[in-house]
């Protein structure tokens, strides 16, 4: 394992140290216990959104800070969900008096520790909802599991929620619209390379030369299939298939199309992909109105990507517009 | 050597014992969670309840609820995951049902173990055979309480929980897992036991062993 | 090597293609030759500006393309330059009359080929300055030698050239600016990992597991000297040290601190080094009062980071801050 | 055989053979280029010499400087890197310098050849002792000029100027680079023969073998 880091212990707390000393304008840090708020916490009468998740994955959440986004991040170890305790400290950061969302996703971990920050919210008389992010395709989803995951739908949720916060929704509109983004955002992904978790030092599945891991999580965990590499259209067409009957995509949608490294995959093969899924979609009939291309949920350094599809309608439109000043993710300011 | 109760210091024994299984088997438990989930359950259970017995040696608990409540707590504020939360509230739970006493007989320890079970159901909405930790301590408990109505012996009958928490640990490999991380594998999920049932018959066999000794 | 390619040939193509997919708001691309310009060139009386170099090292040039930046990016094969036709159409679809300012990064190849391309130009009648980036504290300059490279400053360059020409400076003065920053800013790199150019299928050199690559430039190149892997913090001193010593910086100065990703770092790690590099300027009395963090010019899935220290004065800092709008850095609007 | 001219077959000759040649060596100039260099020297001459060669034969030229200002155009225009501008104006410089002819005698190849090499120094400003291509061109050129002070026959000058090639060419491996790529190593740039330079060998290569021939 080559990483640029000092003791495995303390990868997350320097780096959110990092991250606090690079971003002073955007957020402002709060140690012991650990969570990222923006700049100007709490705001008052507006709804705040906090999310949070073991860390590995970023700019997920602690990049999606600031006006317009989320009000505060909450980083757990890497790959494990955070405590409830900093959640509830986060919670009441950013509480303005108009309540709070917890945007989480679809991990039992995640779910359990969120669930438990709520509790001690509402015991101090903060009223929280939450809404469970699940865009994952590749897993099955039924009322006796554990549900599909939450992944890199993740981010459009928390952008256009943020704005409908920021715009002066009041919480139950607040969670109607982000309920509304998860309804309709659907995503799949692919491996090419594992992932090395900082402490465990091993990758946590190995892959031959010629060998993919198709539908993965974001967490380094295997997916549903492992096939033969295949050149990158065939990968597009194998993803976007899933994703698309889902819902379903019909022809006439218009879309956001996301196209999500997985935090080692070059910008040059981001796009390579992006252009087979707009290809894929205009044969569809299916007009791609809106678009992000990068590394915005990632699991460390793996190679590989996943394609995130979100009908939109002019309200989700209009508030993905809406102006964002986050430390990755920013425009109209 | 056989146990009509079960004081202070014997619980208080099983959590160091406990600690001290999760932590020699570190390696163990965090290889099978990189089979079917995401290698961290090994270096979850062992910041736990390493922060578990820390806090008790700094303050001991001078009641069974405290010392339950409060090594539930740690948990629930120490490890994160699914992990933490689930083993926090069974400990809790096992706690409140206790209440304020110096030590358990046996109908009072199996209340207090099965309201922990009812309290990780509960949370985890787990049913027999989706392939988690209820794998082992559904049956462990059943086990327990079938051996108390033939004896009121809590040393045999954490005997007969373990024996069969090792039954339901290893029962865990030929299923398919339908909560939790390793669900998201479907069929690939078979094959490979399950860490939480592997941490949870570690548990009972610290009972064991700290009902062995003296 | 595993890519999330199609046929290699054709990676520099999808790519653009790809590109000009996701970002039709802000670029259009000319292909046959190939080149990308900002979607309302020419910009009449504004300057143009012009970069291009070797592909693989995105979001650079092309993803700085678009208003208060570059006016358009010419991608060569990967890690080779462009030749001189593609670099003087970019030049012609970008003159509004004002003259064009061509960026260079200094590589024989990149420099002379641009030199060429500006030679057209003229013949045409159109105004052409040139600028060579010349950053990268790897190499001891001289005068019998090729010179420093152009490394992760060039963006740098661009974003500050780029607000001179917005606001209205002719080309002699967008030129001053532009050898300014150049004069001001430097750069020092480490590889933990060689990157795999697509055609050529192999690494161009190899790392055992516990060696990294001091002074890399950008094009999978080793570089100046082979050490065991050592903490970040302490990849970070070795790296700084040459960086400060050179122009100097000293106590007193303002700069601007970009951590660069090669493009297959976590993000989590850039931020641990920024730690580290705000901590060591700030013991010596130099304040960072901009900041960049993340992956801005790479070399494919490469995993390390360059560091680059730019010293400001209120004039750069006022550029630095004007609006840009282009797929890889925005604010302002 | 001795040749007192070379005639626009045999010039024509000269670059299909020297496009054979690089082909052949493609990966042999692209390891040399991976040890110092971006792995891509190979790769580069073999694109733009099959250029040349194509467009040469889609429409063959008339002329000497027509062939030579055709070729360095096309490798100008399809190389790229430092290579296409260094090759490119060395042909060029050649075409003009040799005029709207149908041969050249040996007098007029040596200030062709000469003008090309000028080109190259105007425009990459290398040494003698730099480790690039001009370590082999400028000792090939003299060798040539001394062989032509002895007798008019090309074919010999060639030889001479092929040896001298070989000469230069190995003797760049000892030298520490101060231009081009290579030079970014410093120290670790010694020991390795320089991939520009082995090209411009393969170029006399080329002029002998063709000359020989018939
Ligand atoms: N819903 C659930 N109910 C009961 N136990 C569960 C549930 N979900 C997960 N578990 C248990 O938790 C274990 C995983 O714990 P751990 O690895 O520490 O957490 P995480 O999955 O968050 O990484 C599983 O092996 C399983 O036994
Ligand atoms: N300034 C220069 N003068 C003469 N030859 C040079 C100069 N710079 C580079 N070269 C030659 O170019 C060769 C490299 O060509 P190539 O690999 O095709 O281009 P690049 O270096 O751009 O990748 C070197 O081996 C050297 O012989
Ligand atoms: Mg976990
Ligand atoms: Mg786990
Ligand atoms: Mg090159
Ligand atoms: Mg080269």
């Amino acid at each position: 394992m080559k990483k640029l880091v000092n003791d495995p212990k303390n990868v997350v707390d320097e780096a959110v140290a990092g991250f606090a000393a690079a971003h002073g304008d955007i957020v402002r840090v709060s140690s012991d216990p650990t969570f990222i708020v923006r700049a100007d916490a709490p705001v008052s009468g507006k709804v705040g959104l906090v999310s949070g998740g073991g860390s590995g994955h970023e700019p997920l959440h602690g990049g999606f800070v600031g006006v317009g986004m989320l009000d505060a991040a909450v980083p757990g170890a890497v790959f494990t969900s955070p405590t409830p305790d900093p959640i509830f400290a986060a919670t009441q950061a950013v509480n303005g008096g108009a309540g709070v969302l917890h945007i989480v996703k679809n991990y039992t971990g995640d779910v359990l520790n969120f669930e438990t920050a709520a509790d001690l919210a509402l015991a101090e008389g903060i009223e929280v909802r939450t809404v469970i992010v699940n865009d994952d395709v590749a897993v099955k989803d039924s009322l006796y599991t554990a549900g599909r995951r939450g992944v890199a739908g993740t981010v459009l949720v928390e952008k256009i929620a943020g704005a409908a916060a920021e715009r002066g929704d009041d919480l139950a509109a607040v969670a109607a619209v982000a309920e509304k983004v998860i309804g309709q955002v659907r995503t799949m992904g692919v491996a090419l390379t594992p992932c090395v978790v900082p402490h465990a030092g091993e990758p946590s599945f190995t892959l031959a030369e010629d060998e993919i891991e198709i539908g993965i999580g974001i967490h380094g965990e295997p997916g549903r299939e492992r096939i033969q590499l295949e050149p990158a259209d065939a990968i597009v067409d194998r993803l976007l298939g899933p994703i698309l009957e889902d819902i379903p995509f019909v022809s006439g949608d218009s879309v956001l199309l996301l196209v999500n490294g997985m935090g080692g995959t070059p910008q040059i093969e981001l796009y390579i992909v992006f252009r087979r899924a707009a290809e894929v979609l205009a044969a569809k009939g299916i007009t791609v109105t809106r678009t992000l291309v990068g590394n915005f949920t990632t699991s460390l350094e793996m190679q590989g990507m996943s394609i995130s599809v979100l009908k939109l309608d002019d309200e989700l439109t209009e508030l993905w517009d809406a102006p964002v000043q986050t430390a990755a993710l920013r425009w109209g300011r | 050597m056989t146990n009509d109760t079960i004081n202070l210091d014997q619980l208080t024994g099983w959590l160091t014992r406990f600690r001290d299984l999760v932590t020699e088997q570190v390696s163990y438990l965090t290889e099978l969670d990189s089979a079917i989930g995401d290698a961290d359950h090994g270096s979850n259970m062992t910041r736990g309840m390493g922060a578990v017995v820390e806090k008790i040696q700094a303050s001991p608990a001078g009641t069974v609820d405290e010392l339950f409540k409060g090594a539930g707590m740690t948990l629930v504020t120490s490890v994160g995951g699914a992990s933490g939360p689930l083993y926090g509230t069974f400990f809790l739970r096992i706690g409140t049902t206790a209440g304020p006493v110096a030590s358990l007989d046996a109908p009072g320890l199996a209340a207090a173990l099965r309201a922990g079970l009812d309290g990780v159901v509960a949370r985890g909405k787990a049913e027999a055979g989706d392939k988690t930790m209820y794998d082992v301590l559904a049956p462990a408990l059943d086990a327990f309480d079938a051996a108390l109505l033939a004896s009121s012996d809590i040393t045999s009958a954490a005997a007969a929980a373990y024996s069969a928490a090792q039954t339901g640990r290893d029962a865990t490999e030929a299923l398919l897992a339908r909560k939790g991380r390793a669900s998201y594998l479907g069929e690939r999920s078979i094959g490979h036991i399950d860490p939480g049932a592997a941490s949870t018959s570690l548990l009972f066999q610290a009972l064991t062993e700290i009902l062995g000794e003296e």
